[in-house]
């Protein structure tokens, strides 16, 4: 029993070569309850994350994506899994987002076998090609001619899809941007590039980094939204928008305007180019998660103890995943040695001194 | 019959484009102006600007979009106009594409084949003259080739194409024009060379002289020139630097005891490097003599004539440690 | 007997993100005089080239500027030698308007130890670095966040003084601009980004290679001019502006409309791409040095004659330099070893087959 | 005294800057992070931000303009994050920086360090763990230092900045909290080691260890257990992989009549390629047994900490071949 709602976005889009989309957006109780499980079940999980790379369990850099949930939630709630995503290492919510399991994640950042990568990529390379995903890339800004190339393989293929290529306000900087989007626009290829700006990269604010901070105004001649990133109805009403844009009239640029609550990785406490102030301001008057609640409440289409019911299922479900995922083993030795190629012409392949692991490639 | 190396290379990717509607051919000047070095004529008129395309010279842009395009299942194409211009986009061939099926565990797969000129050409200064064959080499992930011959060029470069991994394809600007006999069956569209197997161009006995590319043309004079001497030489084209072919390599080595190595690029960590390691790690007791290794000179490639020609092996530094 | 003289540019300049300066500008009969000394001898000099690449004297790649003149001349009547200039490898009239000799290029052409390189750099890497020449680069956009850096030190030093940086329409989608001009923008550098837009990378219209051809509103934020690149009169009002500019605020680009009367490099025909017609009709509207012979004419300042002998005596002088150049040795083999480093901590050099050569570099 | 790598490194970044008011540093959180490795702490607010300059994340534009201020006569130390990303500016450490003295012939000259660390750290995949000494190192025009101590680290450093040619310094992260006791020596502001020159961490008679960065450590573990078999390892801490010291490893493998080498990189064309190959060339006699290679698997790093265990050279690999 879903019922229609038609909500109205809290703050107006900013455009760019393009007339913006309506404010109103029309969704569904259903929907909006959906929004709120997958949106509390990814902020339960990168807590979890945080918790098991304390514990040592997660190795190396792992990036978190509190706070900018309803880019990844509401994103999928305008496209299908025929459309393409790909991002950079804070990878965890889009992979969830694609229909990625929790095992299969926390699998994956502790190493396991059972991981999405088999292990072999850890917290930064996580895909799922099945469902359109390809991954998870840890170097800045590269993602984003990929991203490009994705959409010209759709064109190229006449499949009626898009590509969407997520990035930072960091990485809007980088020159591959620039070059990318320039092919793009004079192939018309269905490339959305979304600059979620969450107005750091690393210990950097966006002003110190970027002459210009309209993310969504760069390469002036292509179209572009900027749009409230904490918004999940706002970031869907403006991908609905932006397939239908890159369809017909090529690249499309989105500025998610969001906020990442932890560090950039483990190693940043995130406190000290920013103030505690500032962290919180955010927290208390934009959290993704709260303002669906507050929507399902203000609608009646939850009651607080639904959705605290939920968020305490979704914690089951998370710990639940991570006990499976520690039972998991570690993969095969002999893993070392796979997917280097998918044809390995039989050359040997060797370890460390040519003598303790050698392999003929399959 | 004889065609040479352009018609070689155009004509492999002539066939593979009509036998594959994903194959598709990226980079500058490749369609409407027919390719720089005119290595893609023809193929705009026939295959349209779908999948001949012209890109701004923009390498890590184009490229990047060349191998997302491969994360997607085509087969991509990219010329660069020299691999000088690859170096604006190597993070993409190391990063983006060698690495990514291993660290996807198999998912994310990248057939796309990478070529152009390599290396030296005539009179083009430091900045277009370097040779990438022992970086790409060292990278797994990646396959490397370097053709010699029209045969190598057409049936290496049917196998890059068709390979299901990221291959590095590295061409000779000054071997484009010239010409090489070639049986029927090398003309066949069906025909193909296996990566990974290097080719002994000419038997021998006495010693073993390996070579890539244009090297290959120097060493086979070469062991002409020994010939009369009374040295038998066995010539080795390695055809693959990545996989490198160290049987073949090996049993030559063991067969005549002694190995020159000959290559147009900086010696140190290069091609002749490897070779010479993988003969001491695996036929050490086999070796006669220190192993000779033939390279480009130790400095930044020297525009003026006389100075060029010191600066990358000829026939005669092949025949120095005969003297 | 100089006298002064306000001429009037025949095109307005466009500008972006600045008022654009008066297109009255202010020179001398003498100054006329000098561009049109100068021009013709850029001229003849890249005619002489072509000759002797056809002759098989110069090797390798060979880029002509012919057509281009104006732009050389009017940005050095702007500016001083303390001024930096870098550009990529359509060098040639870059280095003689920087006071380079027709003698030192011809060797360099021609592989001479004589040459402004010793014969080592060749056709593209030209420098002059007394007169405040950085070169000569062959990697297309490489020189613009070089110039940059030129710029960055020039500050640092506290030198009141800029760097151009000439590039071409084809390089002016590399990536590396943006990512040059927003670190300039940020730094407040004194970096003149100046864009010879001939119409044509190699073989590519601009039309073909950017979705936009604004060149000079390139990265939006930075202020920007288009100027005819014909007339070496605009081109000098305008450099004139931009090294002001650049010295209180910050980079500035300018877009230098102009044309290459050869193709590309000598193996182009320049024709296949482009109509005769095209080439001929730029020839007799706005050749730059056709425009300021009638200048002088039309001024008064020199007779047709007078400008004849001019061009006799630039042939004369030309034929010299190539004469003496092509008695000029080539450079010792000991050569080929030298400026590898500056200190090269005695370590060994070897030749092709380790034997054959063997030095201590210095 | 015992001082940590990080601090060697600190110190003298912090020296030299005193010293010479055109080094300036520059590169991503150098400044107001304190670096990411905290490498540069302390500098921003006694230098300022005119000479401690944070750059965005766009490493071919900052590394160009780098270089355009060397060219100019600064002397600019440009931080990579890690080494990693020098790829998307590797053009410019080439073509920019390596051969701008050879083709102007002397006239600009690049004094520019580019440092940073390099290689396999822990845990952080595939993208993240390069080792780029074999490549930088083939480059004519370059000089390419890697430290294992403290003192290496100062010394060499200091030697880098203080060079009229561009260094490429090859730092490694795990090193940086590792604590080495120093000398007062080391720990004068004049203090600078020779470039060119490998150090012998421990002299032997029975075999030659090479290695640079973390593996001298796992060399000089290596040694000890040897030693503890009754055999007596040399462990050569190469510091300067170009120039290599030829020299020393040549008269140290004279002595002992075997040789291994070490390192993390990939086996193909890597450092221990060139190594064997120099000993080949120079003390073929000498050699009593095949050169032992010792290298990180040809495979991208896997993020598995099981594999990442197996996919680099760990003191046990070091004497397999004696077992
Ligand atoms: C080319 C490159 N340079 C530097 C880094 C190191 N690095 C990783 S993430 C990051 C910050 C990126 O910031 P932003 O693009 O805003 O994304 P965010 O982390 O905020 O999501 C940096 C500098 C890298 N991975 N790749
Ligand atoms: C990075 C790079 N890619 C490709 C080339 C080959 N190339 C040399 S010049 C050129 C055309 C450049 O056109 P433009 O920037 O308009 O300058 P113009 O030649 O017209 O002066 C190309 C593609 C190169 N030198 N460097
Ligand atoms: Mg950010
Ligand atoms: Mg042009």
């Amino acid at each position: 029993d879903s019922k229609p709602l038609t909500i109205e976005t809290s703050m107006p889009y900013g455009s760019h070569n393009c007339e913006a989309p309506s404010r109103s957006v029309e969704t569904t109780s259903e929907e909006l309850f959906s929004f709120f499980q997958d949106m509390a079940k990814m902020r339960r999980m990168e807590i979890a994350a945080d918790s098991l790379y304390k514990a040592k369990l997660i190795r190396g850099f792992c990036h978190l994506y509190d706070g900018q949930e309803a880019v990844a939630v509401g994103m999928e709630a305008a496209i299908t899994k025929k459309d393409s995503i790909i991002t950079a290492y804070r990878d965890h919510c889009t992979f969830i987002g694609r229909g990625g399991s929790l095992f299969e994640l926390f699998s994956e950042l502790m190493g396991r076998h059972t991981g999405c990568s088999k292990g072999k990529g850890g917290s930064m390379h996580f895909y799922r090609k099945e469902a359109g995903f390809y991954g998870g890339h840890g170097i800045v800004g590269a993602q984003i001619p990929l991203g490009c190339g994705l959409a010209f393989a759709q064109k190229y293929s006449k499949d009626e899809n898009v590509a969407f290529t997520l990035y930072g306000d960091g990485a809007a900087n980088q020159g591959q941007l620039f070059e990318a989007l320039n092919i793009a626009a004079l192939w018309d290829l269905p490339a959305i590039l979304v600059c979620e700006n969450n107005h750091y990269g690393m210990g950097t604010a966006e002003w110190r980094s970027a002459k210009s901070h309209s993310y969504y105004k760069r390469g002036d001649y292509a179209p572009g939204l900027k749009v409230d990133g904490m918004d999940a109805l706002a970031v869907k009403q403006a991908c609905k928008f932006a397939k239908e844009h890159a369809l017909k009239n090529g690249p499309i640029i989105l500025e998610m305007d969001t906020y990442r609550y932890h560090g950039h990785s483990m190693s940043d406490p995130g406190s000290t180019y920013r103030t505690r102030d500032e962290i919180s301001g955010v927290r208390q008057e934009r959290d993704p998660v709260e303002r669906i609640r507050k929507l399902l409440l203000a609608h009646d289409i939850a009651t607080e103890k639904e959705l605290k019911d939920i968020e305490k299922e979704v914690r089951k479900e998370v710990d639940q995943a991570i006990a499976q995922a520690k039972e998991s083993p570690m993969p095969e030795p002999s893993e070392l040695f796979t997917n280097v190629y998918v044809k390995g012409l039989g050359t040997e392949a060797f370890g460390a001194d040519r003598k303790e692991v050698r392999v003929k490639l399959p | 019959k004889e065609i040479n190396v352009r018609e070689a290379l155009n004509s492999a990717l002539d066939e593979e484009m009509s036998a594959d509607p994903k194959v598709f051919l990226m980079g500058e000047e490749v369609g409407e102006y027919q390719g720089a070095y005119k290595i893609s004529k023809g193929l705009l008129e026939k295959y349209g600007p779908e999948r001949v395309l012209d890109t701004p010279i923009t390498e890590a842009g184009f490229t990047g979009i060349g191998v997302g395009a491969a994360y997607y299942g085509l087969k991509p194409i990219v010329e660069f106009m020299t691999f000088n211009f690859s170096m604006q986009a190597i993070d993409h061939i190391i990063n983006s594409a060698a690495k990514s099926n291993y660290m996807s565990a198999g998912q994310i797969s990248v057939p796309i084949v990478f070529r152009g000129p390599n290396g030296a050409a005539a009179g083009v200064g430091a900045q277009h003259s370097h040779c990438y064959a022992a970086w790409y080499a060292s990278c797994p992930g990646l396959k490397v080739l370097s053709p010699y011959s029209s045969e190598d060029a057409r049936g290496l470069l049917k196998a890059a194409i068709r390979d299901p991994d990221p291959v590095v394809f590295l061409e000779n600007e000054l071997l484009y024009g010239e010409s090489f006999p070639v049986s029927d069956e090398v003309l066949d569209s069906s025909f193909c060379i296996p990566i990974g197997k290097a080719k002994i161009e000419r038997e021998g006995k006495d010693v073993t002289i390996t070579a890539f590319s244009k090297m290959v043309g120097y060493a086979l004079k070469a062991a002409e020139t020994l010939e009369k001497e009374g040295i038998s030489a066995e010539v080795i084209n390695l055809r693959s630097i990545r996989p490198l072919d160290r049987a073949t390599i090996n049993s030559s080595v063991r067969k005549t005891g002694r190995l020159v190595t000959v290559e147009e690029g900086f010696p140190q960590h290069g091609v002749g490097a490897e070779i010479c390691t993988s003969v001491v790690e695996d036929s050490f007791g086999y070796l006669d003599a220190p192993v000779e290794r033939i390279t480009g000179a130790d400095v930044p490639m020297p525009y003026a004539a006389n100075l060029e020609r010191m600066a990358v092996p000829q026939v005669n530094s092949l025949l120095f440690f005969y003297c």
